[in-house]
């Protein structure tokens, strides 16, 4: 396990935008969630139920196979990933985990029974926030967003902007965190500030 | 407008799809005829009227599903997993 | 004087909002609340137009979409928009609008003389000449056709303003806010569904705002008024005004185009001009009303004649008066309603024309209490007038002949009524013929769909409020709710509709007159039944060959008459002969609107490796690769050619050391006990004993048996393996192994995914890349511990990563992947570390030039023509196991002679370099003479090794041909040079340095 | 009645009432030496050449709806030769040179306009397929010019050349000779012609079997009746598989729907034949003025002549981006046909393994160009018995041999040609 002090710092791929916040209007705001770490796995045949509870028990959060759900303590995410399969997302200093830590961590919980493949620096975080932030979903996904059909817990995995992305709601605010390819982060942030502006004056 | 319900994720968009192939010729054995090969490969009954095909859900859950349709009204009379060994959608195994 | 024709009371406008705007470069006043018609109107503003083919003169007929005659050039410069309806315009402040398709002026127009030639432009005449001599269709006939042609002219200017496209989902969308669709809304709303009602209208109410109908006890358009603020407040309604439907998808989606801003003169910051919307409902209800059609009668395009519900909705609702004396025609008892408002605000109305033997005796009261002169039997034979209708022709519908005039400017018909059928047929549905009404109407439904109101053919206001109510209910119930009991609001029965059909007039004294069916398209009566003799008969060829319905207005107004005069001619009742096909959209819509704002620089996404700034800011000359931007040379100085840049590079990697961005392979981590049996199965070669530890090339075709991709895999554990692919293929290969596990083989426990994102690939290549290297990494890479394709985890710096023991260059390299949060500063401690040594950087063009160099064959070999055998790569495969594509590889003709192989080619004359896409002759053949091409030139590069010019080339019987000279032509540009064809490696082919 | 502007005075004068039927409307006979299947263009030139050429008279077209309803009705109507493969390249030539006297030849003008057909490159490799493509044309005799940046700016004013566009544009390749024609003048034109040399054109009549004894075709099962015939040519285009399905034949072909779309009316505002090659558009002006543009299929086996959402905004998206200034035009019609796409995106035309019977499909989205030189071909290999060396190459066989005719190398998957 690499030693927090010894590893360079790590440079996010929206390091471009110098601002805090990608986008701050009064009713939705958008920004990067840096140096996450990001661990997927994939289930052999058979082994899904086993995984699954292994996960829970070793994070202490339930890791559901149940699809397009998401459970969180709050810091760590655990998505419903696909059918054989989770993404578990946490801001390791948030966390209050070392470096590589979630990762060996699931990596022994899971032992043999499926695949654990780090991700962390292949996928950019965004949050988006704010009474508008349907509206501003709703420019770009398809996804039926409103309370009665989505809310806190759900995750979706869709395209947006025409981007495959991950969609979770964090809260109702809303809040949504979305994950995207790091090699398309700068397209996917300009899209989606671009769906932003005009809530610009509220 | 195709709307596809995933096994997994539900009612999808077309475009969050990806057409495969005809789902009803099967593969032959290694040891099988050059005509069936050819058959398999290049030959399609292409009907007018129900269509069993393969779509995949790239856009979403990357699950390869098999999708019956209509070629003429376009009417989606059922939709699963094409493999039976993934985690069926709710229950996993 | 301003708005002469202005009513003094009434009208929804807003008399404390004058607007002012222009018009053929003259100004005007108008009010808030006024369309462009009605403001025109208001001056006193009848000749709007000019026709298509014959230039007639022509004013609005139609107070909505329908309008088939005043299209004008509204707004300039970039913004400008050709064949704009003046009905549809929502005035603004500074508004400018002109004529169109007329020269000089809309008043005097020369192309008018068209007029006279009418009989030799019939229909088609076009397909009988213009034939001789052939080579002046082109450039004399067509020139001159063309440019009389078309309509309004285009902006040149890219378009300032922004689209966007939104979804929007619902248990029930109700398309039309009348009564009908606000009914409707308002149950199914009340039954707690999820309602999205769109109408296309500024605000809601639909015909009740031009009518004067009472609903409970107070005036319609105020009883409407009421339920959208109703509706409004509630949080499961969403209500879309300027919001037209116009396309009925599969899967119950239907597409709408909301006008954001085009009622302002710009759009304010941040907000698109118009949207597109998806709904996603799960029932649909159609409440999209009912068209009126015109009577078809000599000179019926003249200015000052409309259709009889727009004559009273422009008195009604805008507050103006089409004109002062109106002589009024029908064959049904709605327009028994203009004739009693147009009079009611003032007009005279001339004569009241009913081709009925009967009317209605309570309606013909009323009309005898306003002294109205009412004519039974009667209807107009012509009209005449130059640029206005001046008088009628009254003639008997029995056709005996004598006809009296009347004086009149303004003439209003009513030929009965078209349930809106277009998303209903969209749908999928079939119309059907009704009878009672003489038109179409919805047939059974294909999709979650119900028509209601006029559209669904019921006419009278209480059957559209109780239809409408029901519909909704029955909606929410069709989408699992409990259906709320909702009371219909009550009207007093607005009277029967009792058409009888009247489909053309017959003409005054057997004289012939121009009949207009389709205005726009100025197709007649005559048009239509010459369409008939000549073999034309059916709707479509009539369509087809007369161009009737297929104007900017697609026949609102004047399919049903066409049909139903060709069904006359042919002796055929109506619903044998048929009608045209409803297809989206409803109404023309922008192509903005479909573009979205995935435009220019946003018409795709742009990806980018975790090096990309670096590269930039050293200037690096960037090429496409898929959606890949990556860095094809480094010039050094402003003077550097691409040329200077690949030699420079290239030689820096040969002599000494230098780095490369790789990170845009395709990457792929595949885990599981039978991951070597599926990657067995994938390629041609082996795959069960590679050692851990070591990487090996492998080749994949398609089912097809031609090459598909190729790439090194290593193997990282005992059932863990990770692949890599090309930069293009790297996103189906992954597909491909998706649906071969999925559907093939599902028994074959094996995951996979992509981890191309997660990792900076960095090649560092060079007889001095391990020198460089040893300074940086933690383990050790000397040839006996780390031996060509040795693979393993190590630690560059502080940085965690895999190092490869491979080679595309064809030198001594390796390949360093890192987590690409780390790429840059991975990159920056290679240079760093490299610095003393003068180590170099390198992009895709000489890597290129080394991979060429080395016989690699990459994509333009791999065509998807090739197979392995082709490419020189057969001895890898190993057929005695079974791997995709490997039956149909053995078909005799790719087995046989004739097939383009690959080689090697020399330059054989200095200083001349081979380009790509040149073919291989014989040589001395004579360019542009037809001959046989042998093959041609797949990748070219100036050889700094070799000092000359090679490439690698796909050649009949290639293999077989080394040592032949042959010429690569390029008669494009007139060029021929001599080659040799040798062996495709030119350097190192028994690879020591790789092993070095 | 012979066509010409002396006869359109003539008729003029007499108030249009002399003309005559295009095309006669006959009962179907009991039975005729050659019947063909479909009435579009294909099958319509191929009764003509059948009775113009090879003296074959007793000849019924039989068409299920009206003639040129299929897709030769709803095509983009472009003409072009500009092929790569030599079997491509040499057929479609041919075609084009009919097309070059086709109005004259059938005293019908079909408004074959020789504006030139543009291809635009956006990248090096594409830049390179385009010489490659444009030298092979070259050498086989067909016109071809590489133009660069200024090129192609005096063909296509209005298109963004700027450098900030997403893909921007390098040059184009070139078809001097291709252009446009009328679509339904084309089958009209043909239909009238033929009927001219006695061809019976029968509409309305659906093929719904094939009566066959042992390996030999005998005639056809109509809506109207069975007709025996001699020698049956189908030419169906995107119902292909369903007629050979009549005789338990399955072919490598597809139906996929191809949508094209037209705006409202304009001035003269696109000279030439343009298609983008970032993405999928292609855009000509019809002489009513109206922008007739298209894309790529929807991707997935259909037979509704109609297409949907997610393709049309990608192609408009694609044509916006290449040429900003269509924003604001508006889009009046959309529609689709049902394309007949073959595995190797090239034309089967030829015999079959049933006797009397031959086949002419698998045109994709590229048969309206074909239609005189399909017809020729056609008209020769059902008049022989035996494929002329024009039509030698698209044989049904060539798949089962390895000798596929695949100008875009991707192989036996019809979504992607
Ligand atoms: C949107 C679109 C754009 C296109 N663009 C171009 C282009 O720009 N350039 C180009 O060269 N090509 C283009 N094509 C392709 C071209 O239109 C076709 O390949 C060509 O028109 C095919 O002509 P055809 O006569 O073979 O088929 P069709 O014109 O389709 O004629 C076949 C006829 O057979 C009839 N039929 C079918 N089954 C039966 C039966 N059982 N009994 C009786 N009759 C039957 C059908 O009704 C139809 O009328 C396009 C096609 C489409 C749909
Ligand atoms: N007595 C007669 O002869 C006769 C005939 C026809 C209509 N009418 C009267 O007209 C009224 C009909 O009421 P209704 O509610 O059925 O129709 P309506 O005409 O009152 O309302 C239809 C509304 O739908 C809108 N619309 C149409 N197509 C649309 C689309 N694609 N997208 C968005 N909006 C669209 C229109 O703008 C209009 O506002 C009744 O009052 C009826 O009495 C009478
Ligand atoms: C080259 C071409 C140009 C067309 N121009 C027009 C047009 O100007 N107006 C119109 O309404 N339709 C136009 N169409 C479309 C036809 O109306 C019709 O949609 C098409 O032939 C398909 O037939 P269908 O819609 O009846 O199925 C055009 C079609 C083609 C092929
Ligand atoms: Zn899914």
């Amino acid at each position: 396990m690499p030693d927090a002090n010894t590893l360079p710092a790590r440079k996010s791929p929206l390091s471009n935008y110098t601002r805090e916040h990608i986008v701050d209007y009064p009713r939705v705001r958008l920004s990067e969630r840096k140096a996450l770490t990001a661990i997927q796995v994939l289930t052999f045949n058979g082994k899904h139920a086993a995984t699954a509870e292994a996960i829970g028990k070793a994070l202490g959060i339930e890791c559901s196979t149940a699809p397009g759900t998401s459970n969180s303590d709050g810091k760590t995410q655990v998505s419903w990933n696909g059918p054989n399969g989770w993404m578990i997302v946490a801001n390791d200093a948030e966390a209050g985990f070392a470096p590589g830590e979630l990762h060996e961590k699931i990596a022994s919980a899971v032992g043999d029974l499926g695949a654990v493949v780090d991700q962390s620096h292949g996928r950019c975080g965004l949050r988006l926030s704010g009474e508008s932030a349907r509206a501003v979903m709703e420019k770009n996904s398809a996804l039926d967003l409103h309370p009665r059909a989505f809310g806190p817990g759900r995750c979706a995995l869709t395209s947006v902007a025409h981007m495959n992305a991950t969609v979770v709601q964090v809260d109702d605010a809303p809040t949504f965190d979305l994950y995207v390819a790091r090699s398309l982060a700068r397209s996917f942030a300009h899209a989606l500030e671009h769906a932003c502006h005009e809530f610009e004056r509220g | 407008m195709l709307r596809i319900e995933c096994p997994w994720c539900g009612l999808r968009n077309e475009d969050e799809f990806s057409y495969g192939s005809d789902a009803t010729v099967t593969r032959p054995a290694d040891d099988a005829s050059q005509d069936d090969w050819y058959d398999y490969v290049y030959t399609r009954a292409n009907p007018a009227g129900p269509h069993t095909e393969f779509w995949h859900h790239v856009g979403g859950c990357r699950a390869w599903l098999k999708v019956e349709r209509d070629t003429l009204t376009h009417e989606i009379f059922s939709v699963e997993p094409a493999s039976p060994n993934l985690p069926a959608p709710g229950k996993g195994t | 004087m301003a708005q002469e024709f202005r009513l003094g009371r009434g009208g929804q406008i807003d008399r404390e909002q004058p607007v002012s705007f222009s018009f053929d470069g003259k100004s005007y006043q108008g009010f808030d609340g006024d369309t462009l018609a009605s403001a025109l109107l208001a001056n006193g503003v009848h000749l709007m137009a000019r026709s298509f083919k014959y230039h007639r003169p022509r004013g609005v007929s139609t107070v909505g979409s329908e309008e088939p005659n005043a299209i004008v050039e509204l707004r300039t410069g970039p913004r400008k928009e050709p064949n704009t309806r003046v009905t549809t315009v929502e005035l603004f402040d500074g508004l400018v609008a002109a004529s169109q398709n007329r020269w000089p002026s809309l008043g005097f127009d020369v192309m008018a003389i068209n007029n006279l030639f009418s009989p030799l432009l019939s229909a088609g005449f076009y397909y009988k000449t213009f034939k001789w001599p052939a080579s002046f269709w082109t450039n004399v006939y067509e020139h001159v056709i063309r440019r009389a042609a078309g309509l309004g002219s285009a902006t040149t200017e890219p378009d300032p303003d922004f689209y966007e496209q939104c979804h929007a989902h619902c248990d029930v969308l109700v398309v039309g806010a009348g009564p009908a669709g606000l009914s409707a809304a308002h149950a199914a709303a009340q039954s707690d569904a999820r309602v999205i009602l769109v109408d296309e209208q500024p605000r809601g109410g639909g015909s009740l705002n031009n009518e004067k109908l009472e609903i409970a006890g107070r005036p319609g358009s105020e009883w409407a008024e009421g339920i959208l603020a109703n509706l409004e407040a509630m949080d499961n309604v969403r209500v879309f005004t300027r919001t037209t439907a116009f396309g009925y998808y599969d899967h119950n989606t239907v597409a709408a185009i909301e006008r954001v801003a085009d009622h302002l003169p710009v759009p304010p910051r941040g907000t698109p001009r118009q949207r597109m919307w998806v709904f996603y409902p799960q029932r649909v209800v159609l409440a999209s009303g009912a068209t009126e059609r015109p009577l078809v009668f000599g000179n019926n395009d003249l200015p000052g004649i409309m259709l009889a519900s727009a004559a009273r909705a422009y008195v009604n609702r805008f507050a103006v008066r089409p004109g002062k004396r109106a002589v009024i025609a029908t064959n049904n008892n709605d327009a028994y309603r203009s004739a009693i408002d147009l009079h009611d605000a003032g007009l005279r109305v001339v004569a009241l024309l009913d081709s009925r033997a009967e009317p209605d005796a309570p309606l013909a009261e009323e009309i005898e209490r306003r002294s109205i002169p009412l004519f039974t039997g009667k209807t107009i034979g012509a009209a005449t007038g130059r640029k206005h209708v001046a008088s009628v022709q009254v003639v008997s519908t029995t056709g005996e002949s004598g006809a009296q005039s009347l004086n009149c400017d303004l003439i209003a018909t009513s030929g009965g009524w078209n349930p809106n059928l277009h998303l209903h047929s969209q749908s999928g549905a079939k119309p059907k013929y009704d009878e009672s009404i003489f038109s179409f109407v919805p047939g059974e439904s294909r999709q979650a769909e119900v028509s209601v109101g006029a559209a669904g053919g019921s006419f009278s206001l209480k059957a559209c409020l109780d239809g409408g109510t029901a519909a909704g209910t029955e909606a929410a119930i069709l989408c699992g709710f409990e259906g709320k009991k909702v009371r219909a609001a009550k009207a007093g029965d607005d009277g029967s509709y009792a058409i009888e059909a009247l489909w053309i007039a017959p003409t005054p004294n057997g004289k012939s007159y121009k009949q207009f069916v389709d205005m726009q398209n100025d197709v007649k009566a005559s048009d239509v039944e010459l369409a008939n003799q000549e073999g034309y008969d059916s709707v479509e060829l009539l369509k087809r060959y007369t161009t009737q319905g297929m104007a900017t207005d697609q026949g609102k107004t004047s399919n049903v008459n066409a049909l139903a005069i060709l069904a006359g001619q042919r002796g055929d009742p109506i619903p044998e002969v048929g009608i045209t096909t409803f297809r989206p959209p409803y109404v023309p819509v922008a192509m903005g609107v479909f573009a979205g704002h995935t435009v220019g620089a946003d018409f795709m996404p742009v990806r980018r490796t975790a090096i990309h700034d670096w590269n930039e800011n050293e200037a690096a000359v960037f090429i496409e690769a898929g959606l890949w931007l990556r860095a094809r040379y480094f010039p050094r100085s402003p003077k550097d050619t691409m040329y200077d840049c690949y030699v420079r590079e290239t030689e820096a990697t040969r002599k000494n050391v230098a780095l490369v961005d790789v990170s845009t392979l395709g990457k792929i981590d595949i885990q599981g006990p039978d991951a070597p049996e599926f990657l067995n199965r994938l390629y041609i070669n082996n795959w069960l004993k590679l050692p851990v530890g070591k990487a090996r090339y492998g080749v994949m075709l398609r089912e097809d048996g031609m090459v598909y991709d190729d790439g090194t895999t290593s193997r990282l554990g005992e059932n863990h393996f990770f692949m890599t692919t090309t930069t293009a293929n790297a996103a189906s290969v992954l597909a491909q192994m998706e649906q071969y596990h999925q559907t093939e083989w599902p028994e074959l426990d094996v995951v996979f995914c992509s981890v191309t994102e997660h990792w900076t690939g960095i090649a560092i290549a060079g007889p001095n890349s391990r020198e460089l290297l040893e300074q940086v990494i933690d383990i050790d890479i000397s040839n006996e511990a780390f031996p060509f394709m040795a693979v393993g985890e190590c630690r560059m710096n502080d940085i965690p990563g895999r190092l490869f023991r491979i080679s595309f260059s064809g030198e001594l390299a390796y390949e360093l992947n890192v987590p690409a949060d780390y790429g840059e500063q991975a990159w920056l401690e290679l240079l760093e570390a490299g610095k003393e040594m003068n180590v170099a950087v390198y992009g895709t063009e000489a890597l290129g030039t080394m991979r060429i160099e080395k016989g690699h064959v990459a994509g333009s070999e791999l065509d998807g023509r090739t197979t392995a055998m082709d490419l020189g790569l057969e001895a890898m495969a190993n057929r005695a196991k079974h791997f995709i594509g490997k039956h149909m590889s053995e078909r005799p003709a790719l087995l046989g002679e004739g097939r383009l192989q690959v080689v090697g080619l020399k330059s054989l004359e200095p200083g001349r370099n081979l380009r790509i896409g040149a073919h291989l002759v014989d040589p001395e053949v004579e360019l542009d003479t037809v001959s046989q091409s042998q093959g041609h030139v797949s990748a070219t590069t100036y050889s700094p090794s070799l000092q000359c010019g090679i490439a690698l080339g796909l050649l009949r019987d290639g293999a077989s041909r080394h040592g032949e000279q042959l010429e690569a032509v390029f008669p494009l540009d007139k060029q021929k040079i001599k080659v040799e064809v040798c062996h495709p490696v030119f350097i190192d082919p028994e690879g020591k340095l790789v092993r070095a | 009645m012979h066509y010409s502007a002396f006869s359109l005075v003539r008729q003029a004068l007499g108030g249009n009432r002399g003309w005559t039927r295009a095309w006669r409307n006959p009962e179907p006979k009991m039975n005729y030496d050659v019947v063909i299947i479909g009435g579009g263009g294909h099958g319509l030139a191929t009764a003509y050449y059948l009775a113009k050429l090879h003296g074959i008279t007793n000849v019924a077209v039989l068409e299920k709806g009206y003639i040129g309803g299929g897709n030769t009705g709803r095509n983009t109507t472009i003409v072009r030769s500009n092929y790569m493969l030599n079997p491509n390249s040499q057929f479609y030539e041919h075609s084009m040179k009919l097309w070059e006297g086709l109005s004259q030849d059938l005293n019908y003008n079909v408004m074959f306009s020789q504006r030139g057909v543009l291809n635009l490159f956006h990248t090096d490799a594409q830049r390179d397929a385009a010489a490659r493509r444009g030298n092979s044309m070259r050498l086989n005799g067909v016109d071809a010019v590489m133009h660069d940046l200024d090129g192609v700016r005096k063909l296509m004013p209005h298109l963004d050349f700027s450098k900030n566009t997403r893909f921007p544009i390098l040059g184009g390749l070139a078809q001097p000779r291709g252009g446009t024609a009328r679509h339904d003048a084309v089958a009209w034109g043909y239909a009238r012609a033929a009927d001219r040399l006695g061809v019976d054109i029968i509409q309305q009549c659906e093929v719904i079997g094939l009566k066959r004894h042992e390996n030999r075709v005998l005639g056809v099962e109509t809506s109207r009746g069975f007709i025996a015939a001699g020698r049956i040519g189908v030419a169906v285009a995107g119902n292909s598989s369903r007629v050979f399905g009549m005789v338990g034949m399955k072919l490598p072909i597809e139906s996929h729907v191809l949508q094209a779309y037209v705006t409202e009316g304009l001035k003269p505002l696109v000279d030439t034949v343009c298609t983008f090659g970032a993405g999928h558009f292609y855009i000509s002006q019809s002489d009513k003025g109206g922008l007739v543009f298209g894309g790529d299929i929807d991707g997935w086996n259909t037979y509704a002549q109609r297409g949907n959402l997610p393709t049309f905004n990608h192609v408009v998206a694609g044509g916006v981006t290449m040429m900003p200034c269509l924003s604001r035009l508006r889009i009046l019609r959309q529609w689709g046909g049902v394309m007949d796409m073959s595995m190797d995106g090239s034309p089967i035309i030829g015999k079959t393994p049933i006797d009397n019977l031959y086949i002419n499909g698998g045109w994709c989205y590229g048969g309206f160009k074909a239609t005189p030189g399909s017809g020729w071909v056609f008209a020769h290999t059902i008049a022989n018995d035996k494929p002329h060396e024009l039509n030698a190459e698209f044989t049904l066989e060539r798949f089962r041999e390895g000798r596929m005719i695949d100008e875009k190398g991707v192989g036996a998957s019809p979504k992607s040609h």
